[in-house]
């Protein structure tokens, strides 16, 4: 039924079809026709995300790692070629790219009354960069991507954001660029490598390329010490983004001045694209340099954890206290990366979806009231539960997956990336866990003030409950929250080719012993003592 | 020896232009004299005529070809270079009309001085002797004194003129005392022999001497730190269409000229001349971006902004390797189309009802002018390097030349100076879309050919972002043999 | 010692542009200081010739007649300018064109 | 009277560099312009007899008709254009002017040092390239000449696009509107 | 039948979807009532058919459990486990049903449903009726879950399923101040428990890579070694893993240290405390300490750990019960001190003995806290017992069902308590552990001294509230006086299910498969004679009647109130301290939670201040001179490193600024200065 995509370019046409969409607004449509700017740029997100739909039925679990491969030659003399494809993980972020996009789009209806033909066209720029991020196959078609959207996302804090806006966006642009450029810089460093030799370092002589299965290829073959370089300039720029601890402080700036949707594309994918790239180049181009490095990654990771969530506790403003709470959440999942093991890798990507939809979510009812009340403080707040009682048990809800309940997604990807990160080294797993303490004191504190309690403030007694435009782009979170968390194994299906291909290469002794144990195995296996296990 | 005649022949682009030069200044001093406009017309289609005899010439001409007893080479390196120049002349020349009707001047003496420049630009990027080349630079030189100084009745054009007049003098006696001593080493100014014989005179202490002063008048002319002293100022006193000639077509055909002596004249001293440009281009891309961040006259930001470009060009410079060559090419054709076009934006803004020249005037453009900002945005972006424009591009190779050739440190300096440069681009696209201001009368594009320009650059710019393989394609043709 | 070789000329070359980069340097009149420039000019053909002579080749002194060319054109616009500056400020100080800067 | 034949040269050279010297002193130190011009006017015509001790003689004359005759009277008639009121009685030199003497004493310093390591063979020269063409002595001029319009021609050419822009430019520039 | 296993947890779920989501708001208060009972009664009635399908079934046979594994819930791809290699962990969705499954589920969905029809009556009133039902009936599905679970990880979906909704519920009240607090502090509390239990979790699936309890214990208690090597923290790993679980039991179960929630729980509605905070959830870390029986025996300085810290909890929360006034703070001091017990005697190893507490403890204390409630609905929600009294004559059904529950939890021969309380003695006295017996048998007393306390200062004497509560009063009506009297009848038989006569005790053989004999392990013998029994039976009972004694000639009567203040007048200092409940939770909020948030707040000004801060308030004026010179240590020092570089380069771009002086003479002399570098740099780049 879905065999059709295989015929047409369809990563291409998913990506482009917002840039397409930008283009006709902004040529086509006038300043007045603002109702039919709204509704055209959402339709356009729409359409981009039924398109989106069938690659998840089209795509073979058991198939090629990376599937829909689109390629055309580009900038030939350098061996930069135009590769499209889609492994299990960037399935995922893909979806959830065009799902998060039709919700903030819809979002924006009613929180957006300046400048709407500017801020549908930076939306639909921002999407196609996004989507070209995560189905990039050529790493200089990557930085490409990763580039270009730092500029949408600049104007979209920069104009419609809060008071601090000026110096938030300039911020959040400065920041990743200092970071994107070393990336660029270790781009170059394995090209050469690749291609001839680089420094002090005889390289492989292979046809220059900027292929990413080729990187792939060749990542064990080089020299620890280049590999240890590489790593540290991806580090920096990928760390910026994710964010990891000393290099968080754009972001709660970033995420309390952006608007609504923004906020909830920041979070929700935007975020996801620094986890992405070490899963995508770190861990499999640089697999010594990653076990060389381990340690301090996963301290920096716990200091996250915890930092984030102590800090999110002292917030008075909502969104900063959620902004913070993303700093611990990504936490999580930069330590699952680092467990380097199966359930580790694939909480840590199921990780990255939670959180996309359960912060994205987050951000949306956030919006809500904002839009409301115009203020996003706490202390304004107090007894909503008695006039918005739909959107109290949303927020509940959402609140219960943030903060890892079973039965909701968050908690499956926390548990697995636990077991990972124990299984790794233990105290790894025993502080991470505190993380789960804190997080529930600080998401629950702020549920009580706002929700509970007798309602001290006259305004917000007469609050309406969600309109059903509201509910009509909360409801798939929720439902996804809930998918996510009672049957999570489609997910996992799609993704065990890719951390299977993963651990391999980040431990090659798994690689050998994963081949020997059916997937279904569960006793009788030959005992093989994994070097990592006693750790 | 008599050189044969139909050698000549050959020079038919440089001929063609000069005497273009010569008819517009006839032209102008004739009776009431030729209007602006015509004479614009007039410039640039002898430029475009040129450009085609140019091209007939170099079918003509299999791979590379000295005449004129050694003097003058004719190869892809050149062909390149000449073109570019030519371009910019033209984009500079249509971004030049609107100004000078405001600016009440005589309009036939300038385009033929510009017209004249630029044929002393041909013969330095075709010059294969020093003195060739030297004379050829002292023609684009004096012609860009006056240039500078055209706005006579200006004091800050008079002033630039004034400057640029004796630091351009002081660099030109060090560059030639340069020259002058590499003589006295080697006994000839050609380029073959003086290569040949600086690697016998290998231990000669004038040697050094020689080509490090030579290389400050050459650091001199594309702006490298220290020599960008004048820089700043020239650019913001004189009128801003020979600012953006300045920064690009003068900057091009001196960049031209200091890889054909540093490759072909210094080749043997590689090493050595490596670590001083390589030291020249991080204090140039240094000082250039730190420089800019505070400064709120958009002109003068933009020369600093040059300064910095210099500097990242000098990666490719000392990359030595074929990629270097191209990414200097490539990066320079971008370039010249990023920073007309930017100037060209400032033009449009000049006068009248905006004085476009702090950055405080652009606030709220976006309102005022959708398209103008859209350009200046595409501008900065690609002054910044960031995809998908040509500055991106172009950067990427420079990085990747620095990268391959081991100068890892100080692409580690481009790129985080790069990074930087973000901040001061940015705070233009900031006052411009970010910030309103009071008013909302839009901004009337008038002149047609400056519009056009501004958008054929910005078209370029984009181009070359988005397929930049025939682009590289015709890099490759234009390599210079490596030392 | 007394013997004079190119080595002497070179010594007078160096002295006269020093003196002439001093000028430039120090002086506040632009006439001087374009005579300055003369005098660095002046000490690159001085070289020129004593390495024509040193080498027994005339390029040297050919590339000098294009020297003295184009100190006679630069001398000629720089007086231009001068004679512009002049109209407009009444004076040939240099220092008081200085409104550019920063 | 033996040591003045056989050092005659020399003699004539210390002579005259001493006067060059001693007029590019007085072009940067004194005070009226004027009194400048004539300094310079010195080492011109100095720098023109060391010339003709090199065995350049068509550059001799052309010194001293091109600076002496040309440049010199532009120069004259500038000044007494400009001087038409005295000039103020400010500082000569500007502010870095200390900085600028200690540059200059240093750089003499390394030329000095420079120079003690250069060594040229005198007996290498071979004057008569200076006056031979094609194998027959004609002089000086011809020799430039035919020089000039064989071999340096193309230089020749830009030269007078370079004369034409400075003319341009002088008049330009100079032309009251 | 037994196939429908699964049915029976999502029963519940079902009918919190439709009163939560489907019908919400749509149907009336019957409707509501209807689907939330009847999804309990459905569920109880299967679980009933599947208990006696399995117990004629050949796993039930062979002494096994019978397993579901519905679908496969967390894949989480391969791991290298200690044992085994590499592995797929993976955890399933799957339900068991072995003789304690089968208990528990039992005594949830019949406490649970009549617990359900009370409330029909108790929240007739209340608004968000149909909020309550659905808060509770996804409770029971949790539990279910709970307790059904094959593996860990199901049991913990319950675990924290039946926090979220204890928590829901303890705030129930939410438009007032204090129940949210409360329901925080109890998530919160059981969130630090459960940072132990899955921390447990972890070591499991380290060393074995399943979390499935059909893989483990049998596996386990036939190969002690593969947990008796090195773990954590110098214990053993089954001690370490024993240890993580039982942090958990601790927070779930209300164990010193963090019992404090429970008490503050009772701002709940009053069948919730019944219900969560007395019947089910609260013994949710016995069962699992129950269910762990294997790790527990090879971790025998670990169960030692856990009988002592019953011990204590069970004594200390009995002592603070005998100043109480309010009802259901008595009840609840209650409630941690019977938990105390149930952990006294499965850390000795009694795992039946704990069990079968649990069960008679979920009846009677069920029955008492619906006492309370009765009486509390009567007196229109006042809980201080020193304003009641005399209701005997008002509440007659209540008053006779509270004083059977009295009875059975003080011991009395006959009811529920006796025998169970008694086993959990026998066990402490035959195992040799004499100061645990002594300590149960103090606490006996005191149980049976302050409920009888109660039951006077409530019941009997003189009414001593105001005339409007006294007009009033009524008996409740029959949805709520029947639940009474069934669950007075379960207090009063189901003790009898485990006689204490080795022969006759039909629970204790039942329960006995689950209880595995670990290959090695030292198990403790209960072989004394019965005279031994006798004699500890004899004591046990007389203490317990000394304490109803005692509590009726200090309380009996009129005198209630006169005692209460003559206690306080006598021996201030101890009165005072346990009226404060030994002033623990002033201690944690001055310390965890104090030092928590003062670090939190102490992160942010850091964050806020050093890692960002300045940009704003950086010294945009100042030259770089200046604040090289003076402002380095005060302002960069503080101000930060990003923010630092800015500075810095904003100061280095008004230096090059400032070299940028406008004067020709200038320029020319750094051209020629930088001529000379250029020079410079070479000669030094060349030396030698």
């Amino acid at each position: 039924m879905f065999d059709w995509v295989h015929n047409v370019p369809i990563l291409s046409i998913l990506c482009y079809l917002p840039l397409v969409g930008a283009l006709i607004i902004m040529f086509g449509m006038k300043n007045g026709q603002e109702a039919a700017i709204r509704k055209f740029a959402t339709g356009v997100v729409f359409v981009d995300f039924l398109l989106s739909i069938p690659l998840w039925f089209a795509f073979d679990r058991g198939g090629e790692l990376f599937q829909f491969r689109e390629s055309a030659p580009w900038i030939e003399s350098i061996g930069v070629r135009y590769e499209f494809g889609l492994d299990g993980i960037a399935l995922l972020l893909v979806l959830l790219t065009t799902l998060l996009g039709v919700l903030a789009f819809l979002s924006s209806w009613s929180a957006i009354h300046t400048r709407e033909k500017e801020y549908y066209v930076f939306l639909l720029l921002l999407q196609t960069g996004m989507l070209g991020v995560f189905m990039a196959m050529d790493f200089f078609l990557f930085y490409v991507f990763w580039e270009v959207m730092l500029v949408p996302m600049y104007f979209l804090i920069g104009i419609w954001g809060g008071p601090r806006k000026l110096y938030a966006s300039i911020k959040f642009f400065l920041y990743t660029l200092v970071g994107s450029v070393l990336i660029l810089l270790g781009i170059l460093a394995l090209y050469f490598y690749n291609a001839g030799g680089l420094l002090g370092w005889r390289g492989l002589g292979n046809a220059p390329t900027f292929s990413i299965p080729q990187f792939h290829a060749i990542g064990a073959s080089i020299p620890p010490d280049l590999q240890i370089w590489i790593f540290l300039a991806f580090f920096v720029g990928f760390a910026i983004k994710v964010p990891m601890f000393p290099f968080h402080t754009w972001l709660p700036d970033a995420h309390v001045e952006a608007p609504t949707a923004g906020s909830v594309i920041l979070a929700g994918v935007l975020l996801k694209m620094g986890t992405y790239g070490f899963v995508r180049f770190s861990l499999p181009i640089l697999p010594e340099a990653t076990l060389r490095l381990l340690p301090w990654m996963a301290a920096l990771s716990l200091i996250g954890i915890i930092y984030g969530a102590l800090v999110a506790m002292a917030q008075k403003d909502m969104k900063k206290l959620v902004a913070y709470s993303s700093v611990s959440h990504l936490g999580f999942v930069m330590l699952g990366l680092f467990a380097l093991n199966g359930p580790g890798l694939n909480g840590s990507i199921l990780q990255m979806i939670n959180h996309g939809l359960s912060t994205g979510a987050l951000f949306l009812l956030v919006g809500v009231i904002y839009e409301r009340r115009h203020t996003r403080m706490i202390a304004e707040y107090g007894g909503l539960s008695a006039v918005m009682p739909l959107y109290a048990t949303i927020f509940l809800i959402i609140t219960m997956s943030s903060i890892g309940l079973p039965t909701l997604n968050g908690f499956v990807g926390e548990f697995t990336i636990l077991v990972g990160a124990f299984h790794r080294v233990w105290w790894w797993g025993l502080l991470a866990a505190l993380g789960i303490v804190l997080g529930a004191a600080y998401m629950l504190w702020m549920y009580q003030r706002v929700f509970f309690g007798p309602i001290t403030n006259v305004e917000n007694k007469g609050l309406r409950d969600l309109t059903s435009r509201e509910v009509l782009y909360l409801a798939p979170l929720v439902l996804l929250c809930f998918w996510i968390g009672l049957y999570p194994r489609p997910f996992f299906r799609v993704l065990e080719k890719p951390v299977n291909y993963l651990v391999a290469k980040v431990d090659p002794t798994y690689a050998t012993a994963v081949a020997a144990t059916a997937p279904s195995a569960n006793s009788a296996n030959p005992r093989v003592q994994a070097a990592a296990a006693g750790e | 020896m008599l050189p044969n005649p139909q050698e000549y022949l050959l020079l038919a682009p440089e001929i063609l232009l000069a005497s273009a030069g010569l008819l517009l200044l006839l032209a102008g001093a004739i009776g009431r004299g030729m209007g602006n406009r015509e004479s614009a017309l007039v410039s640039v289609v002898s430029l475009a005529l040129t450009a085609g005899v140019l091209l007939r010439v170099h079918s003509v001409v299999p791979g590379r070809l000295l005449i004129l007893n050694g003097s003058f080479v004719l190869d892809g390196f050149s062909f390149f270079w000449k073109l570019l120049v030519l371009t910019a002349t033209a984009l500079t020349i249509l971004i030049s009309i609107r100004f000078l009707d405001e600016g009440n001047y005589r309009a036939s003496e300038y385009y033929s001085l510009l017209l004249l420049a630029t044929s002393g630009m041909l013969f330095m990027a075709s010059g294969y002797t020093l003195l060739t080349i030297w004379i050829g630079l002292e023609t684009m030189a004096l012609s860009s004194y006056i240039l500078a100084g055209y706005f006579k009745r200006e004091r800050r054009s008079n002033e630039a003129a004034l400057k640029y007049f004796i630091l351009g003098a002081l660099s030109s006696g060090i560059l030639l005392y340069g020259i002058s001593l590499l003589y006295g080493a080697t006994g000839t100014v050609q380029l073959a022999e003086l290569s040949e014989g600086l690697r016998a005179a290998q231990d000669n202490p004038l040697v050094p001497l020689g080509w490090l002063l030579l290389a400050a008048g050459l650091f001199f002319k594309i702006a490298a730190v220290p020599f960008h002293i004048w820089t700043p100022d020239v650019y913001v006193g004189a009128p801003t269409p020979v600012t953006a000639y300045l920064a690009v077509a003068s900057k091009a055909a001196s960049f031209a000229i200091l890889l054909r002596i540093f490759y072909e004249g210094l080749g043997s001293l590689k090493v050595e001349w490596q670590m001083i440009v390589a030291l020249v281009s991080a204090a140039t891309m240094i000082w250039g971006n730190i420089a800019a961040l505070t400064q709120e006259n958009v002109k003068r930001m933009l020369a600093y902004s040059s300064i910095a470009h210099a500097g990242y060009v000098l990666i490719g410079v000392l990359a030595v390797s074929q990629i270097g060559l191209w990414s200097v090419i490539y990066y320079l054709l971008a370039y010249t189309f990023i920073t007309l076009g930017a100037f060209g934006t400032v033009i449009l803004l000049e006068r009248r009802e905006y004085a476009g020249e702090t950055a405080a005037d652009y606030a709220g453009l976006a309102r005022r002018s959708p398209f103008l900002a859209a350009m200046m945005l595409l501008f900065m972006i690609a002054l910044t390097g960031i995809p998908p424009t040509g500055g991106f591009v172009g950067k990427f190779y420079l990085f990747a030349a620095a990268v391959q050739a081991g100068w890892s440190w100080v692409a580690v300096i481009g790129v985080v100076t790069s990074a930087i440069s973000l901040y001061y681009y940015f705070r233009i696209v900031l006052n411009m879309y970010l910030r309103d201001s009071g008013q909302t009368t839009p901004v009337p594009l008038r002149a047609p050919a400056l519009v056009g320009a501004i958008a054929f650059c910005a078209l370029a710019t984009l181009i070359l972002g988005v397929v930049p393989e025939p682009f590289i394609e015709f890099a490759k043709s234009s390599l210079l043999p490596l030392p | 010692m007394l013997y004079v070789t190119t080595t002497h000329y070179l010594a007078l070359s160096f002295l006269l542009f020093t003196i002439g980069i001093f000028g430039i340097v120090a002086r506040k009149n632009m006439i001087t200081v374009l005579m300055s420039i003369e005098l660095v000019l002046n000490s690159v053909n001085l070289n020129l010739i004593a390495f024509s002579y040193q080498l027994s080749d005339l390029t040297g002194q050919i590339f000098s007649i294009f020297t003295i060319t184009v100190a006679a054109g630069e001398a000629a616009v720089g007086l231009g300018i001068l004679i512009a500056l002049f109209r407009l400020r009444e004076t040939t100080t240099l220092d008081n064109a200085s409104e550019l800067r920063g | 009277m033996e040591f003045l034949t056989a050092h005659g040269a020399d003699l004539l050279f210390y002579l005259f560099a001493a006067l060059a010297v001693a007029g590019a002193l007085g072009v940067v130190t004194l005070r009226n312009p004027m009194y400048g011009a004539v300094s310079l006017l010195l080492t011109f015509l100095s720098v023109a007899a060391l010339f003709l001790l090199r065995h350049a003689e068509f550059l001799g004359i052309v010194q001293i008709f091109v600076y002496g005759g040309g440049i010199m009277v532009l120069f004259l008639f500038v000044i007494m254009l400009v001087n038409l009121h005295r000039l103020p009685a400010v500082n000569l030199f500007s502010g870095s002017t200390p900085f600028a003497a200690l540059f200059a004493v240093a750089l003499l310093a390394f030329f000095g040092y420079f120079i003690v390591h250069l060594s040229f063979d005198p007996a290498l020269t071979r004057p008569e390239v200076f006056t031979m063409v094609r194998g027959e002595n004609l002089g000086n001029s011809q020799a430039v000449a035919w020089s000039l319009y064989t071999t340096h021609l193309l230089p020749f050419e830009i030269a007078s696009v370079f004369l034409l822009i400075a003319m341009i430019g002088a008049v330009v520039l100079g032309r009251r509107q | 039948m037994r196939n429908l296993l699964w049915v029976i947890p999502v029963l519940p779920f079902l009918g919190a979807l439709l009163n939560g989501f489907l019908l919400r708001g749509r149907i009336g208060k019957k409707a509501v009532a209807a689907i939330a009972c009847g999804s309990v009664a459905l569920a109880a009635i299967l679980g009933l058919l599947i208990i006696f399908d399995y117990l004629g079934s050949p796993e039930h046979a062979a002494h096994k459990g019978f397993e579901q594994d519905v679908y496969v819930w967390v894949p989480s791809g391969p791991l290298a486990t200690a044992v085994d290699g590499i592995k797929n962990f993976s955890v399933s969705m799957g339900f068991l049903i072995d003789p304690l499954s089968a208990v528990m589920l039992f005594v949830v969905t019949f406490v649970g449903f009549w617990i359900h029809l009370y409330s029909v009556g108790y929240m007739a009133h209340e608004d968000g009726f149909q909020r309550y039902f659905t808060y509770l009936n996804l409770f029971m599905g949790a539990m279910l879950l709970l307790v059904l679970g094959n593996n860990y990880l199901v049991m913990f979906v319950g675990w924290e399923g039946v926090g979220l909704c204890s928590y829901l519920l303890i705030g129930y009240y939410y438009k007032e101040d204090f129940p949210p607090y409360a329901g925080r502090k109890a998530f919160i509390t059981n969130r630090v428990g459960d940072f132990g239990f899955v921390l447990g979790l972890f070591a499991l699936v380290a060393q074995f890579g399943t979390l499935k309890y059909s893989e483990l214990f049998p596996r386990i208690a036939a190969q002690p070694s593969l947990l008796t090597g090195p773990g954590h923290f110098g214990l053993t790993l089954a001690g370490f893993i024993a240890l993580c679980l039982f942090i958990g039991a601790m927070g779930k179960s209300a164990q010193i240290p963090l019992y404090v929630w429970l008490p503050d729980a009772m701002a709940g509605p009053t069948p919730v405390s019944a219900l969560i905070h007395a019947a089910t959830m609260v013994t949710a870390g016995v069962y699992m300490v129950t269910r762990s029986n294997v790790i527990y025996q090879l971790a025998p300085n670990v169960s030692t750990f856990v009988a002592v810290i019953g011990a204590t909890t069970a004594i200390f929360a009995a002592t603070i019960g005998l100043v109480q006034t309010d009802i259901k703070k008595v009840l609840a001091y209650s409630t941690v001190s019977q938990l105390g017990y149930m952990f006294l005697a499965a850390g000795l190893g009694a795992y039946t003995a704990a069990i079968f507490h649990l069960m008679t403890h979920a009846f009677f204390k069920a029955l008492l806290f619906l006492g309370s409630g009765s009486v509390i609905h009567a007196m229109g929600g006042e809980q201080d017992m020193r304003k009641m009294g005399g209701l005997k004559k008002y509440l007659p059904a209540t008053y006779k069902t509270f004083v059977i529950g009295s009875l059975a939890i003080a011991g009395v021969p006959g009811f529920a308590g006796f025998f169970s309380k008694d086993e959990i003695l026998h066990a402490a006295a035959s195992g040799g552990h004499w100061v645990l017996y002594a300590v149960g048998l103090v606490t006996a007393v005191l149980t049976a001294f302050y409920m009888f306390r109660a039951v006077h200062m409530t019941f009997h004497g003189e009414f001593r509230g105001t005339h409007e509560q006294e007009h009033h009063l009524h008996e409740s009506p029959p949805v709520m006086t029947i639940p009474l009297w069934v669950l007075a009848v379960g207090a009063v038989v189901s003790g009898f299910v485990g006689l204490p006569v080795e022969r006759l005790n039909v629970f204790h053989h039942f329960l006995q498969p689950v209880v595995y004999s670990v290959a090695g392990a030292v198990t403790e013998e209960h072989t004394a004679s019965w005279i031994f029994n006798a004699i500890l039976i004899a004591v046990a009972v007389l203490l317990a009647f000394a304490g109803i004694g005692l509590a009726f000639r200090l309380y009996g009567g009129k005198r209630g109130l006169a005692t209460e203040e003559a206690w306080a007048r006598r021996l201030p200092f101890p009165h005072r301290v346990l009226s404060n409940k030994y002033y623990v939770d002033e201690l944690y909020d001055r310390t965890v939670i104090g030092g928590t948030w003062g670090l939190a707040r102490t992160l942010f000004r850091f964050d806020a201040g050093f890692i960002d801060g300045l940009l704003v308030n950086g010294t945009r004026n100042a030259t770089v001179a200046v604040s090289m010179v003076s402002g380095f240590f005060d302002k960069y020092v503080v101000d930060g490193l990003v923010n630092l570089t800015a500075t810095v380069l904003d100061g280095f771009s008004r230096l090059f600024r400032r070299l940028q002086t406008g004067y020709v003479g200038n320029y020319a002399l750094v051209l020629a200065v930088g001529m000379f570098a250029l020079v410079a740099i070479y000669m030094f780049l060349n030396r030698g």
